[in-house]
């Protein structure tokens, strides 16, 4: 009852939670759920671009694309780090993704068809994902914060070169501004939904908010995102597929409209067009790699028995020849 | 000038390719660190090669494949442009992926090699070459302890990873004699001081690799080299079956949208 | 007459790319008969694609992509010069081929739905697409009879084997629901008397899929279907990941010398 | 001794040794290797050509490569099927071949590099072959001679088809006209190889000629390769890349050069370009299909024992809807 208060104290005061602190058990179990969704979001993430490293159709649009996917599999690493400072194991948390129990952003359960939707989804899906991150900077579990903090620099690095693709691929053929436009249409819609359910059907939202893990509701996000959009879709030369949006000089906001709420729940529940290839993606990749995982941990134990050092190859290739 | 652009590319596609298969991988590693880790390696050898073929381009403008339209810089001519024959990497870095043994064995042997060439090419008459060359010497040496230790660990791990491990050997060491083979542009351009006779880098390779197996309790494989066609092989631009499939999938988009621009 | 054209690209895509997976069993078959059969098959598959992507650029010119050399026949115009967004097949037969009870059972499903299709639109008034589908009939009924026969062995075959073909069923079932959904250039042709509603093919189908699966002692999977996006799936050229690739394979060679003959 | 000279006779007289008939140990032995290298270089031969399939640049040739490649598998069929009424069967002769105990034609162990090498395959590997088969359409013993006459109408079939598709590849454009004569480089000095070492070297045409399965030596079928090859690659418009290449009246026929040998006997034992993969190919094609073909016959087992007849479906499908 105590500590609760002293909890709640320190988060009001806007002071960090650190992992050897006193936390309500609700909050620790909101925190691994969320930071666990949002590692595996990473590691998923990466099939969707990743679908485009080998074809992307220049050098120095391969080298970025590949540097992009390679900071995803670094920001999972960094969430997954965070979550177990909460007492949690990836490998634990890595089995229940695969086994599909726990959860990922839906948005990647859309296919990418064309390299337009590498632009696009620098653009939008980092962009909505940012929208969501950075409040985030500033959330109560000292490791969380810390890591988003890191990720956040990153994820604006990204977007700032998804939209510098689509600018470059406006400006070249009528075939390159239809794939834009036509990425465009299929991904505006899921990125909105990446903000979650409109708030009065957002069961959470109201813990989260007062124990400072969330500061912003879904719809305040969302709308914030669309403001930000907007002129970015013009200055690109896209439209964007929705016929309510439009400035309101009273709110000072732009309306739009809905997303289909039902196709999103489809997709959570695990009916998306690529929920299945992605899963099984993943879980193909982690069986296959189960003798590594098992050889580099037997090695260790043998040089940690007979305290034998680490290979090192400097000998005489520098001097030779 | 022909000769050294020639060579140019020579070293620039053993990077292209064996990046283009590396990076094949991601997504599909054993563990995260490791995606990480392949991942950083195909860029560094992305990166050698486009500084390698934008100098190719830059030597001899004949080079450029007539096929690529002309706002298309010479790096993207290159790669993206020309057909199979006219690449010049050695068959090694074509091949398939093939399990993560495989990988780590080919990426032992091209590191080894590759590191020892560039050690050389520091004092390259062609300075671009030479700065290259430099740059290159820590990130090479970074992939060959990495593919080392992995050698080791899978090597000296358990029953099965040892198997695996001989037989990603096996595989790949009939692609090694390639790479001690000298094309008479190579010869050529050592001769003027240019370029590294590649077989001289025979012994040191062969003590390093001697090293890395003996760690990791592995005996060189007795495996006969891979024959070239007719004296023909990879730096002759005559590759194996698989390069066609990989370029299929690399060129694919560019080669659809000749006039756009990315 | 755009319609029409365009629902003789939907016909054709689909058969086109099915032909292409199934070509890649040529010589991995699990035995040399199957090799022929399989072979056979796709060769069917390839000529009916064949006649109607022709009979498509007749009808319409407009449906030749504007990216293809005017020396190509439409056929080839319509196979080679396409992006991934023109293809108009069902997602079913775009994806990888799997092993030989994945592959069975997607030629069970296709064969079943194609057959069934192909009967009606033998009364099609467009006299050519009836005579294609006449032509077709013989071949789809071998097809059919052929995944059938099969289903049967490998379900009442071994343990393993009646397991392999189960999982091949679950893999191909999501993709059975989008060949029974109409396009709106399917159904206005279709009250046109041209086409037929896919919807109508249902309960035939069914009919002949339960005869099967009875045969073989295997259940219907119990899996849901695989969404569209946002409504929009193989009929609108919204496709899946696999389908980039065995358009890269495909098209390479033809994009990369466009001013050829063949 | 009696049976040895009936035997003799029967060959001398040009008749057809049937399965039924007694044949002489070592006769039986050399017709079941020589029928096995050769259906087991119909089902490699699959592989370089059938390696061409997926990208075919137009839909006609794509149509074209898949029938012949498919005609392959069924000279195979046709020729194990040979083979089997000497006592010995597929199963086995399969095992041989993957196990690298039985040989096939080296011609396969050359990589296919561009669509050009399709054509060339055609027009130099089955013309080759085609020389070396006409004669055993005529060969003593009978099932290998019939089931010579319908692979050699269908390999002259293949080959105008490779001509053609050549012919039209030189009225294309100068980099088809180079794609051409580089694969007329590469695969010249292989078909010439196809006819086996001079004569010199070789040992059993001696004894095969006296049975009556062979009817020329490797010498004089090369030479009439030649003859006929010339003028067609004179049509084309391509060189033969050999310098020593001439046409001597006093002979009536060309000289040309020596392939080599050495590489001839290096890749005869294993070590060409492509034996390791043609053989892994195969091995891995068996090997994958090998639950198939147990599951094939405990069907039919399962059939056989309850009478079951195979399936028919026909019912209600033309009648319906």
């Amino acid at each position: 009852e105590d500590l609760e208060r002293r909890f709640q104290r320190t988060v009001d005061a806007e002071q960090r939670i650190e992992p050897r602190d006193w936390m309500p058990e609700a909050y620790r179990r909101t925190l691994v759920r969320q930071i666990a969704q949002h590692a595996h979001s990473e590691i998923i993430g990466m099939q969707p671009e990743g679908n485009w490293i080998t074809r992307a159709p220049s050098l120095r649009r391969k080298a970025i694309l590949l540097a992009k996917v390679q900071d995803e599999a670094g920001h999972g690493l960094y969430l997954y780090a965070a979550a177990e400072t909460l007492g949690v194991d990836r490998e634990d948390l890595t089995r229940k993704l695969v086994e599909g129990r726990q959860k990922y952003s839906s948005i990647f359960n859309y296919p990418t068809l064309t390299f337009a939707d590498v632009g696009v989804i620098g653009w939008l899906v980092d962009g909505a994902a940012i929208c969501n991150q950075v409040p985030l900077c500033r959330t109560s579990y000292g490791p969380y914060a810390r890591a988003m903090i890191r990720i956040c620099k990153e994820e604006s690095f990204h977007q700032r070169q998804g939209y510098e693709l689509l600018m470059t691929m406006m400006r070249g053929t009528p075939e390159q501004r239809a794939m834009v436009q036509d990425a465009v249409d299929r991904w505006w819609w899921p990125a909105l939904m990446m903000f979650g359910p409109p708030d009065e059907a957002s069961t959470n939202t109201e813990r989260s908010m007062r124990w400072r893990i969330k500061r912003h509701t879904n719809d305040e996000l969302r709308q914030k995102f669309v403001d930000m959009t907007v002129p970015q879709a013009e200055k690109l030369g896209v439209t964007l597929p929705d016929p309510e949006l439009r400035w309101n000089p009273e709110r000072g906001h732009h309306d739009f409209g809905q997303p289909d709420w039902d196709e999103f729940w489809r997709v959570v529940k695990g009916d998306g067009p690529c929920n299945a290839r992605r899963l099984a993606h993943r879980r193909r990749a982690h069986e296959e790699g189960a003798w590594v995982r098992e050889a580099a941990a037997a090695h260790a134990r043998k040089r940690a028995a007979t305290g034998r050092p680490a290979l090192s190859v400097t000998a005489r290739t520098e001097g030779a020849a | 000038r022909a000769d050294l652009a020639a060579y140019c590319v020579m070293l620039g596609d053993d990077a292209l390719v064996f990046a283009q298969r590396l990076s094949e991988w991601c997504s599909n590693a054993p563990e995260l660190e490791e995606d990480v880790a392949l991942a950083n390696i195909a860029l560094d050898l992305l990166g050698q090669a486009r500084m390698s073929l934008t100098r190719a381009g830059e030597v001899d403008p004949a080079v450029r494949p007539a096929a690529a339209p002309v706002h298309v810089p010479d790096e993207d001519a290159l790669a993206y442009f020309r057909d199979e024959r006219a690449f010049r990497n050695v068959r090694m870095v074509e091949q398939e992926r093939g399990d993560f043994a495989e990988t780590i064995a080919r990426l032992l042997l091209f590191s080894c090699w590759r590191l020892a060439l560039f050690e050389r090419l520091t004092t390259s008459g062609d300075p671009v070459l030479a700065a290259i060359a430099a740059k290159g010497l820590k990130e090479l040496a970074y992939h060959r302890d990495h593919a080392a230790r992995w050698t080791v660990r899978l090597g000296d791990g358990t029953e099965f990873s040892r198997e695996r491990m001989r037989a990603g050997l096996d595989r790949v060491w009939p692609f090694l004699a390639e790479l001690f083979t000298a094309h008479p542009v190579e010869a050529r351009l050592a001769e003027a001081g240019v370029a590294v006779d590649p077989g001289s880098l025979r012994p040191v390779v062969d003590d390093v690799l001697d090293q890395v197996l003996a760690a990791a309790g592995l005996d060189r494989p007795e495996v006969a080299p891979l024959p070239a066609v007719a004296g023909l092989a990879g730096r002759h631009g005559v590759h194996t079956e698989p390069m066609g499939y990989l370029l299929a999938e690399m060129q694919h988009v560019a080669r659809s949208h000749p006039q756009a621009v990315w």
